[in-house]
């Protein structure tokens, strides 16, 4: 076991023991915080497979951006005076049967399947080469990003704002 | 037993079924939306690794970023809506919000 | 052309009464006189069948005249050729000797009843039924085949129908009239199987051509079996029409109409018609057909006869005497002896009228009064309906000197005959202990109504003779019942122009292994086969009699004098009865009544054995407890095996309450409901949890996966 | 790379229109703030100069945006007749829903938002018209999304009632986590083929063997996506409850144009990545490792019964068009488990005649709605004489939308059965002729309120714009001509069968 | 007819009387009913032309060239689709002696059912503008010769039907109105199927010689036209064929109405308005059989023939089960539904023969079902209009305070029952005559004519409890005689009932020759496709 191993099972255990408490704990912001170590784990993991562009895109996206607003959202919608933000669970039994078997069958086809393994390999300038993928080949999925980011925009601004009464 | 692409597979499998889990579980709108976000990093751990390991040149990364800027947009848009929830009914436990069924 | 003259006027006579009828029923209530008209046109029938009946027994006594056309025709039938339906008539002499019966007796009816129904509301209307009777009536006597004859039949029927529910306000009445028209159609549908078995196995309806064919060796489905039963279905009609048993409970309550009309309808001429059509399908009876016949005829004129004992009303006397005369009648036709049983409808008609017509006369006198109990002595006070009615009796006992000693004489000597040659002495025996019970019941009749003292003074001091309009029928009546008309020798009819040349047993054409013994003809005669390989379609009647084999000649001549001494002794006796009872008072009828009812029979007789109870319990009530049922069934068992299934109706049964309040008014029946329980088991799903919703798509995943994976 | 990206930005003229007109719009808000009633008639000249393009582009048959790496006929577009022929309906659609946005009170209400509005609608025509004409993984996945952000905004756009609120929400949250399922279910099929392009897709698969068992699971999970977006059972939940929570207008432009999308990238999505080959007389053999067929029968069946028995039950009339609709999608699977070009050209034929009768039956329902405030079953009692017009108009649709004789949706339901009984499958025909009987029910059931029903109190007659009879009229016309003359509307689907691929 | 396109005219003419009641204002009642009154005389007056041009030797059934008036032309063309080449519809209208006597028979009743609308005051236009709609839908289902068209017409007047019974009925008319549909559409989605299937098997040669799938009825009946793998060819070895015998035969059934599938006649009957009980009753009821004649019989003869027994046993059933019923009931107008139910089973059961007098009689029944039962509705919507009543027992005695109407009751009744000299005599004679010389139904029929005696005792007391006996002074002011509006719509039919009871053959004869014809063809196709399955 060498220590890129080692250093693999760190992130997934941290990867995967976060997010069990995300979606465990009673406590919202206990699950915010949570959901904040599984970013982290996974973004060590994107590291590990060499994607260091990624790794930090994942952190500065989803820490600084997403999980900002999902705090907001907590805060917003619960009064800061209520000091347990808690939050209760349905459909534990079902959901625990039925995740079980579909992740249980999940796993089985993941591991079973012989997948296309060829040694990995972990290319250098992983952010050039993505600008020039983004700005060639995938020019119109820029494109559609960037109206799409547009339309969350308007769609968010006029969902939330307060109506002229 | 050397760490190899079912290893990732796994822990995308796992955080997957969590998010899942989660999305089924929780009552509050925003933990679900958080569920939500699991699910996305599970895909795209997959994407990265199937990229990295099956020499499939560099495109999975690039689907990877697709997909965290698309859930910063959809983010942005369950929040607002979330809220706009929240104003409606002074609640944002989604079980109790069904008004409309059948 | 005289034969074609002949055919012309018969049609004219056919279609007068059907004229009369259309020009009362559209303009009677216009013109009140109108009937004047029918009675006109049925003087002028009769006058023109006179005509017929002389020329056809003078000129061609031995010649039937035919005419036919084509009425529907379905051209080239596949696999069977040409074929068509045809109608026509045909005139023989027992249908002109018939015509002249019933336009005679049809007139005097006419004439009588505008004395008897005068002031009824719906006179006018009257007439034209009497007209449209008489229409179809000689319809039936002049039919050359069975289509016709159905037609006919059934419109007899429509007019009989018609004629005893006259007077519909009365429920008895209308009663009576559906009664008779449903016992009709029973025997119906046996005659109308049999023309169907006739017709699918010769494409025809003509009765030459289906004779013709018999007696070439074409059997109805190649069997002599299918023959006997063609015969014993079509022979079904005649035991519904001329009141058989078991479908003799309709004449009795027929007695509600007019008694013109039951004189008419329902004693001499459509009641005939059921001996008619005996007579017409003779040729075809198989033996066993015939002893079927002959054991109906023997039984119902038995079983009649006992009943006509002890009634009271005065037309249900005449009526079961009817009825047990008629069985005279079909008996003959079962024993063969073909020329009898139509001499006595002859007879019978004439007598039977008279005395219908003379009850009429004295009901009519005695305001609409038909219980014997309330009459008695009105010999004084109407003589000429008490002089008919005892001729009429004496004929219709069997009397010597009258028509109905000739009629009846040779029937029973043909009985006995009969009896003799095949071993079947019930059916004698019985017709000769009728002949008894008829003296008995008729004299016991005209003795309390015109002898003894008046019971009902009331009545009878209103009582008076009635008009020449009525009485004139009765006097031609009782004069056709003497025996100078038919022969003269009184007591011997083969003597006479009647049996003796005109009316003579036709030559049978079933095969010969199913004929009776005595009816294998040991010798044919030439004409016999020329008529047998004559193939033109019309046979030509063979001019000699060769029906009979030797045996039976013997066995005739055998019992001719016995049986007439023997009935004359039984008749003698009857009469005798009567009056000792009656008239005398020796013996005490109530002490009678006592002795039999210690058996039930006096009140199982004067119940008419319970027949009517018996079916209204049995095929009436069970048919009506059928129809509910099947009504019940229909509403809620078929419509919900179709609209769903039963079953499924059962187990949602609980929840159709919640059902119907919903949803009734749009998926009111079963499918609905089926389909209705699938949505609301379907929509339980649709909880309106998100979080459900995607539990259960995941579990849809899985299961989907499971299906269609590669497992 | 400019001269391609020239030629590539001439093949999706529409698209780039329906942008720039989103843009427009956006700007149009900024400056009219004041009044904002020119916005919708931007978005038609917009719309209608993209429909003018999407004809032009009928006969077109190429790649667009073929990626450097591969060779040319891998591109993330496919622009082909096929995919011109649902940008046409959805194109007509959207200008539909437009003029019916316009009419409707409940837009009406927020006209201070309605430049948002519009945009929003925009970003919904762009994703539809970019899922068309997909063909690549990522493409389809992103314009879903693009299609489904601006919808979850637009069911809970107009915020006038709890339930457009309750609805935006359960859209959000269902369509996040299918399209979470579907992408999980893309980054396994990327996994063993690695690659997103159909085109490639379909290479590898004839070429190499594959898991069966994960390839069946993600090809699975990628269905939820799209059986999301076309409200099949079992993952059509949402679709009762958003259609009845929306603004009518969104639920019928949902109902018609989102689901054409949806079904346009579904027969793209088989018919590109799984087919073997064509025969001459169109029917398809597919590469055996997944039976599409049996699958598609199967979500088919559940679908139209689905639709067909719950529908019964239904009192809104909103939601009851909502089952009808499921129920449609279930006879237009019909369809595509034929796996031929004749079930094809019987989905297309059925989009454009569902088109106009189930616009046409949202119309009428938001016109009474307009006036009387409600979708309720019962307040349509005796309709019929108080506003003979729309009641007959409405029996028209719905009669229409059941399948009989002499109307459009008879010839529609024909061609599906046609294609049905063609490739054999009875008893398939024989569940779906029943369910058709079943869906008599409750599509009767409305005329029986309009004109059978006794009302408490005698509804007044609604006063109709002249704008308002000709929009009917519109719809109504051909739904009568088609039924009786259909030469055009077939010649024209069958003029726009290809589908770039093998 | 010198290219005049009659049958579109008498097929057509009642949508440009639609359009014309459509156009009038609402207020203009007496205007509308004229033109309605106008319309259908009008196709009464085509249909007689019809008649007097109609030759009476041409056989029709499968020979296109022997059919009469045919208008035929492509409606629908689309070529190029690779499998199936070119789809083609033609507009394709033709009768023969099958279609002739129906198409009288609608055009009269429809006239009848005109005159009897004339006191309908709610939404007259409505009712009208249906009422026409639904006459074309009749019209054109007994004149199609394309499947298609058949069926775009057979479904055409469910709808009106529905809306007719379901505005304008009685108490319980929109369970009345909704079953009818129900089952009507029921069956007709299976036709739909097997129309299909049909379609997929038979080819037909167009004009630039190629063969294409058609809808084509008659190119269905030639056993040279098959497909050698379509689903319904006989030349594929597979059981579809009887499958979609049964399937096509049960959507029939459902319209004769046949045991067990009748449930929604009487209560279709009971509610409907007095004219729509006519229509139904004397038309629409017709379509079931004519549509068996039509197109089961000859596209599957072999399976017709082998059948034959099954088809007598069901007419039988109808026969007695229904008379039975009818016995049992209590409503004037329920009964003589359940009086259809039974006549109509005399219809299937002349069927069933297989025999050119049985089949004959068959039509010659459905005919003369179509006119007793039209009067006899037409009868109890007379009382009905007066007394509001229906109750059977309610009445009694009327035959002194309506001696007319009881004229006419007396002969309608007596027409149901079977009575000689009217016109139902000679069809049932002519049914059980058919079936008797068949082998397969000879036991059947004996069963059979128990209908007469079940028939005549419900008619017969019916009879009896509302016309005789004691009048029921309750009614002494409603009940009047009939006025002239009934006079003109009941002596009509009268006449056609005595005088075709006397002279068959005036119906008979138009009937014949095609009735040859589909006999003769019965037999020869089913050999042939015996032989080419083999």
């Amino acid at each position: 076991m060498g220590i890129y191993d080692i250093i693999f099972y760190l992130f997934a255990a941290i990867t995967i023991v976060s997010a069990a408490i995300v979606v465990n704990t009673k406590n919202i912001i206990h699950s915010a915080f949570s959901l904040l170590l599984t970013f982290f784990g996974v973004s060590g993991l994107y590291a590990l497979l060499g994607a260091d562009f990624l790794a930090i895109v994942q952190i500065m996206v989803y820490v600084g951006g997403i999980l900002i607003l999902l705090l907001f959202g907590v805060m917003l919608t619960n009064k800061i005076t209520n000091v347990d933000i808690k939050t209760g669970v349905l459909n534990v039994i079902p959901a625990i049967l039925g995740l079980g078997i579909f992740g249980a069958v999940l796993i089985f086809i993941v591991t079973s399947t012989n997948w296309h393994v060829e040694k990995l390999v972990i290319p250098k300038t992983t952010t050039s080469m993505l600008g020039n993928l983004l700005l060639t080949d995938y020019v119109l999925v820029f494109e559609l990003l960037a109206i799409l980011l547009l339309i969350a925009l308007i769609g968010a601004a006029s969902i939330a704002r307060r109506d002229k009464e | 037993m050397e760490v190899g692409l079912n290893h990732f597979l796994i822990v995308s499998t796992i955080l997957f079924s969590f998010g899942l889990y989660g999305i089924v579980t929780r009552k509050n709108a925003i933990m679900v939306l958080m569920g939500v976000e699991l699910i996305l990093n599970a895909a795209n751990i997959n994407f990265v690794a199937f990229s990295s390991f099956g020499n499939f040149g560099i495109n999975g990364q690039l689907y990877a970023l697709f997909v965290i800027i698309l859930a910063a947009a959809e983010a942005a848009i369950a929040l607002a809506i979330v809220l706009n929830i929240y104003k409606t009914f002074s609640k944002v436990n989604i079980d109790e919000i069904n008004n409309l069924k059948d | 052309m005289l034969d074609t003259n002949i055919i012309n006027i018969s049609l004219v006579i056919l279609l007068l009464p059907l004229f009369g009828f259309i020009t009362v029923v559209f303009f009677g209530k216009r013109f009140s006189k109108l009937y004047l008209l029918e009675v006109a046109i049925i003087v002028a029938a009769f006058i023109l069948s006179l005509y017929v009946g002389y020329t056809k027994l003078t000129t061609y006594l031995h010649q039937d005249l035919n005419f036919s056309f084509t009425w529907i025709d379905f051209g080239n039938v596949f696999g069977k050729g040409s074929m068509h339906i045809d109608l026509g008539i045909k005139l023989d002499n027992i249908t002109v000797i018939m015509l002249f019966v019933v336009t005679l007796i049809s007139m005097l009816v006419h004439i009588f009843s505008m004395a008897y129904m005068e002031g009824d509301k719906r006179f006018s209307r009257y007439y034209s039924y009497l007209g449209i009777f008489t229409f179809s009536m000689l319809g039936i006597v002049l039919t050359d085949n069975l289509l016709m004859m159905y037609i006919f039949w059934e419109l007899v029927g429509l007019s009989s129908y018609l004629l005893i529910g006259f007077w519909y306000e009365k429920k008895s009445a209308s009663d009576a009239g559906k009664k008779a028209f449903l016992t009709n159609r029973v025997g119906d549908i046996g005659m109308f199987i049999g023309i169907l078995i006739l017709f699918t196995n010769y494409k025809s309806f003509s009765f030459d051509y289906i004779f013709n064919q018999i007696s070439n060796g074409v059997l109805p489905f190649g069997s002599e079996a299918w023959l006997t039963a063609a015969g014993i279905l079509v022979f079904m009609g005649a035991v519904g029409k001329s009141a058989q048993f078991p479908l003799h409970i309709w004449l009795p309550d027929a007695m509600e109409g007019p008694t013109p009309v039951s004189a008419l309808i329902h004693a001499a001429t459509m009641v005939a018609a059921g001996v008619y059509l005996g007579l017409r399908i003779f040729v075809m009876l198989t033996a066993d057909a015939m002893l079927v016949i002959a054991v109906i005829g023997a039984f119902t004129s038995f079983f009649a006869a006992s009943i006509a004992l002890t009634q009271n009303d005065i037309k249900k006397v005449l009526a079961y005497s009817t009825v047990s005369q008629l069985g005279y009648m079909v008996l003959s036709i079962g024993v063969g002896a073909y020329t009898f049983a139509f001499f006595h409808l002859v007879t019978h008609a004439f007598f039977k009228a008279c005395l219908f017509l003379g009850s009429g006369s004295v009901i009519h006198s005695m305001h609409h009064e038909q219980d014997m109990r309330q009459m008695g002595g009105l010999k004084k006070k109407m003589p000429i309906t008490y002089a008919s009615f005892v001729i009429s009796s004496l004929a219709i006992s069997g009397i010597p000197l009258t028509s109905g000693f000739l009629s009846k004489d040779g029937i029973l000597a043909g009985s006995l005959a009969f009896g003799h040659l095949t071993g079947h002495w019930l059916i004698p025996a019985l017709g000769f202990l009728v002949a008894l019970m008829t003296a008995f019941y008729m004299f016991r009749l005209v003795l309390m109504t015109f002898h003894g003292e008046p019971r009902n003074k009331e009545k009878y001091d209103h009582a008076k003779e009635s008009p020449f309009v009525m009485v004139m029928p009765l006097i031609v009546l009782s004069l056709l019942s003497l025996f100078f008309w038919y022969t003269p020798n009184p007591v011997s009819p083969e003597a006479g122009w009647f049996a003796g040349s005109w009316v003579k047993t036709p030559h049978t054409v079933v095969p010969e292994t199913s004929r009776f013994n005595f009816m294998k003809s040991d010798i044919m005669t030439e004409q016999d086969q020329t008529s047998e390989h004559n193939e033109s379609g019309s046979i030509v009647e063979p001019e000699e009699e060769v029906v009979h084999s030797e045996m039976y000649m013997h066995a005739m001549h055998w019992a001719h004098y016995p049986a007439m001494i023997l009935s004359l002794v039984l008749a003698t006796l009857g009469i005798l009865l009567a009056f000792v009872m009656y008239q005398w008072k020796k013996i005490s009828p109530d002490k009678v009544t006592n002795t039999f009812n210690k058996l039930r029979l006096y009140n199982g007789s004067l119940n008419k054995w319970y027949v009517d109870e018996i079916y209204n319990s049995t095929f009436i009530g069970g048919t009506m407890v059928l129809s509910r049922f099947l009504s019940w069934f229909d509403k809620y068992i078929v419509d919900g095996i179709v609209n769903g299934t039963a079953a499924f109706t059962r187990v949602f049964s609980t929840i159709s309450g919640y059902f119907d309040t919903y949803i009734v008014d749009g998926l009111v029946n079963g499918t609905a409901f089926f389909s209705g329980s699938i949505g609301l088991a379907l929509r339980k799903l649709q909880t309106g949890k998100v979080q459900t919703y995607i539990v259960l798509v995941l579990f849809s995943v899985i299961i989907l996966f499971y299906l269609i994976g590669p497992f | 790379m400019l001269e391609n990206l020239i030629t590539d930005a001439n093949l999706i003229v529409p698209e780039i229109i329906v942008a720039v007109t989103l843009l427009l719009v956006v700007l149009f808000d900024l400056i009219f703030h004041k009044d904002k009633s020119i916005i919708p008639y931007i978005g038609i000249v917009g719309l209608f100069a993209a429909l003018y393009y999407a004809i032009q582009g009928l006969p077109q048959n190429s790649y667009a945006f073929t990626t450097a790496a591969t060779s040319h006929q891998y591109g993330l577009l496919a622009i082909d007749s096929f995919g011109s022929y649902f940008k046409i309906l959805i194109l007509i659609t959207s200008i539909l829903i437009i003029f019916f946005s316009k009419a409707s009170s409940e837009i009406q209400r927020i006209k201070d938002r309605s430049g948002e509005y519009y945009a929003l609608i925009m970003g919904m025509v762009l994703g539809m018209l970019f899922m068309v004409s997909a063909s690549d993984l990522i493409i389809i996945y992103l314009s879903v999304e693009l299609l489904s952000l601006s919808s979850y905004v637009l069911a809970g756009f107009t915020k006038l009632r709890d339930r457009n609120s309750e609805a935006s929400l359960k859209y959000l949250i269902y369509g996040a986590v299918s399209s979470g399922l579907m992408l999980f279910g893309i980054s396994l099929l990327y996994g063993m083929t690695g690659n997103t392009n159909l085109i490639a897709i379909n290479t590898v698969l004839r070429n190499s063997s594959i898991n069966i068992l994960t390839y069946s699971f993600s090809l699975i999970l990628i269905f939820v996506g799209i059986g999301f977006k076309i409200s099949a059972v079992p993952f059509h939940f949402w679709t009762p409850d958003v259609y009845e929570g929306s603004p009518i207008s969104i639920t019928a432009f949902l109902s018609v144009a989102s689901k054409a999308a949806g079904f346009a990238l579904l027969i793209r999505f088989i018919k590109t990545a799984f087919i073997l080959n064509e025969t001459d007389s169109g029917s398809w053999s597919m590469i055996e490792f997944f039976d599409w067929q049996t699958f598609i029968i199967i979500i088919s069946i559940l679908t139209m019964t689905l639709g067909n028995f719950v529908a019964l039950w239904q009192n809104n009339l909103k939601r009851m068009l909502a089952y009808s609709s499921i129920a449609h999608a279930g006879y237009m699977l019909l369809g595509v488990a034929v796996l031929s070009n004749q079930g094809i050209l019987a989905v297309m034929i059925h989009f454009l005649v569902y088109m106009l009768m189930n616009i046409g039956a949202f119309y009428i329902v938001m016109l009474i709605a307009n006036k009387t405030g409600s979708e309720d079953i019962d307040d349509y009692n005796r309709l019929g004489y108080a506003s003979p017009f729309l009641g007959v108009s409405l029996s028209i649709f719905l009669i229409s939308l059941t399948g009989l004789p002499p109307l459009a949706g008879f010839i529609s339901k024909l061609y599906i059965f046609l294609a049905v009984i063609d490739a054999k499958l009875i008893t398939v025909a024989v569940i779906a002729v029943i369910n058709s009987v079943v869906s008599l029910y409750y599509y009767i059931r409305v005329l029986k309120h309009m004109f059978l029903k006794k009302a408490d109190q005698e509804p007044k007659g609604l006063k109709l714009a002249p704008a308002e009879i000709v929009f009917v009229l519109i719809l109504l016309i051909p739904t009568i001509i088609f039924g009786l003359y259909f030469t055009p509307m077939i010649e024209f689907a069958r003029n726009s069968l290809s589908i770039l691929g093998y | 007819m010198n290219g005049f396109p009659i049958l579109s005219w008498i097929t057509f003419l009642p949508i440009i009387g639609m359009i014309a009641v459509l156009i009038m204002p609402n207020k203009m009642e007496k205007g509308i009913k004229l033109i309605t009154l106008v319309i259908t005389g009008l196709q009464v007056i085509l249909a007689i032309i019809l008649l007097s041009n109609f030759n009476y030797s041409a056989g029709g059934i499968y020979e296109a060239s022997s059919f009469q008036f045919i208008e035929k032309f492509r409606w629908i063309e689309i070529s190029g689709l690779s499998w199936l080449g070119t789809f083609k519809v033609d507009y394709f209208l033709g009768v023969d002696g099958i279609s002739m006597p129906m198409l009288l028979l609608t055009a009269l009743v429809s006239f009848i059912a005109t005159i009897s609308s004339w006191k309908i005051n709610k939404s007259v236009k409505g009712f009208f503008a249906l009422f026409l709609l639904l006459d074309t839908g009749m019209m054109g289902v007994f004149v199609a010769l394309d499947f298609l068209l058949f069926y775009i017409f057979w479904e055409l007047m469910l709808l009106p039907m529905y809306f007719l019974i379901g505005i304008w009925g009685g108490p319980r008319k929109e369970y009345a109105a909704i079953k009818f549909f129900i089952y009507t559409l029921f069956g007709s989605v299976f036709m739909l199927l097997v129309m299909i299937g049909l379609y997929f098997s038979t080819t037909e040669v167009i004009a630039d010689g190629s063969r294409v799938f058609t809808f084509n009825l008659l190119a269905m009946m030639d056993p040279t036209n098959y497909t050698t793998n379509g689903i319904l060819s006989p030349l594929n070895p597979n059981n579809y064929r009887f499958i979609a015998y049964i399937a096509l035969f049960a959507g029939f059934a459902i319209k004769i109405p046949m045991f067990p599938f009748h449930t929604w006649l009487p209560d279709a009957h009971v509610e409907a308005p007095t004219p729509i009980s006519v229509i139904l009753a004397g038309v629409l009821i017709k379509m079931g059989t004519y549509g068996i004649l039509r197109i089961s019989y000859p596209i599957f003869p072999q399976i017709t023939l082998d059948l034959a027994y099954y088809i007598g046993l069901f007419g039988v059933i109808n026969i007695i089960y229904g008379g039975l019923v009818a016995l049992a009931q209590k409503d004037f107008k329920k009964m003589i539904a359940y009086s259809s139910v039974s006549h109509m089973g005399y219809v299937l059961l002349g069927m069933a023969s297989m025999s050119t007098i049985g089949i004959n009689g068959a039509i010659f029944q459905m005919f003369n079902h179509g006119t007793i039962t039209a009067m006899l509705f037409l009868i109890v919507g007379v009382v009905y209009d007066r007394a509001h009543t229906r109750e059977i027992n309610a009445f009694g005695g009327l035959a002194n305070k309506m001696p007319m109407y009881t004229g006419f009751v007396t002969i309608a009744f007596f027409a149901a029952i079977g009575l000689p000299s009217l016109s139902g005599f000679v069809s049932e004679a002519l049914v059980f005559v058919g079936a008797f010389s068949s082998e397969t139904t000879r036991i059947l029929t004996m069963f059979g004519t128990l209908g007469i005696l079940i028939g005549a005792a419900y008619m017969l007391w019916t009879l009896q409890r509302i016309f005789f006996g004691e009048f029921n002074k309750k009614w002494d002011d409603v009940l009047t005689d009939i006025d002239f509006r009934e006079y003109a719509m009941l002596v009509p039919l009268a006449i056609i009932v005595i005088f075709l009871g006397i002279y068959p053959s005036a119906m008979l004869d138009i009937l014949n020759t095609s009735v040859n014809t589909l006999v003769g063809f019965l037999h020869s196709s089913a050999a042939t496709i015996t032989k080419m399955s083999m």
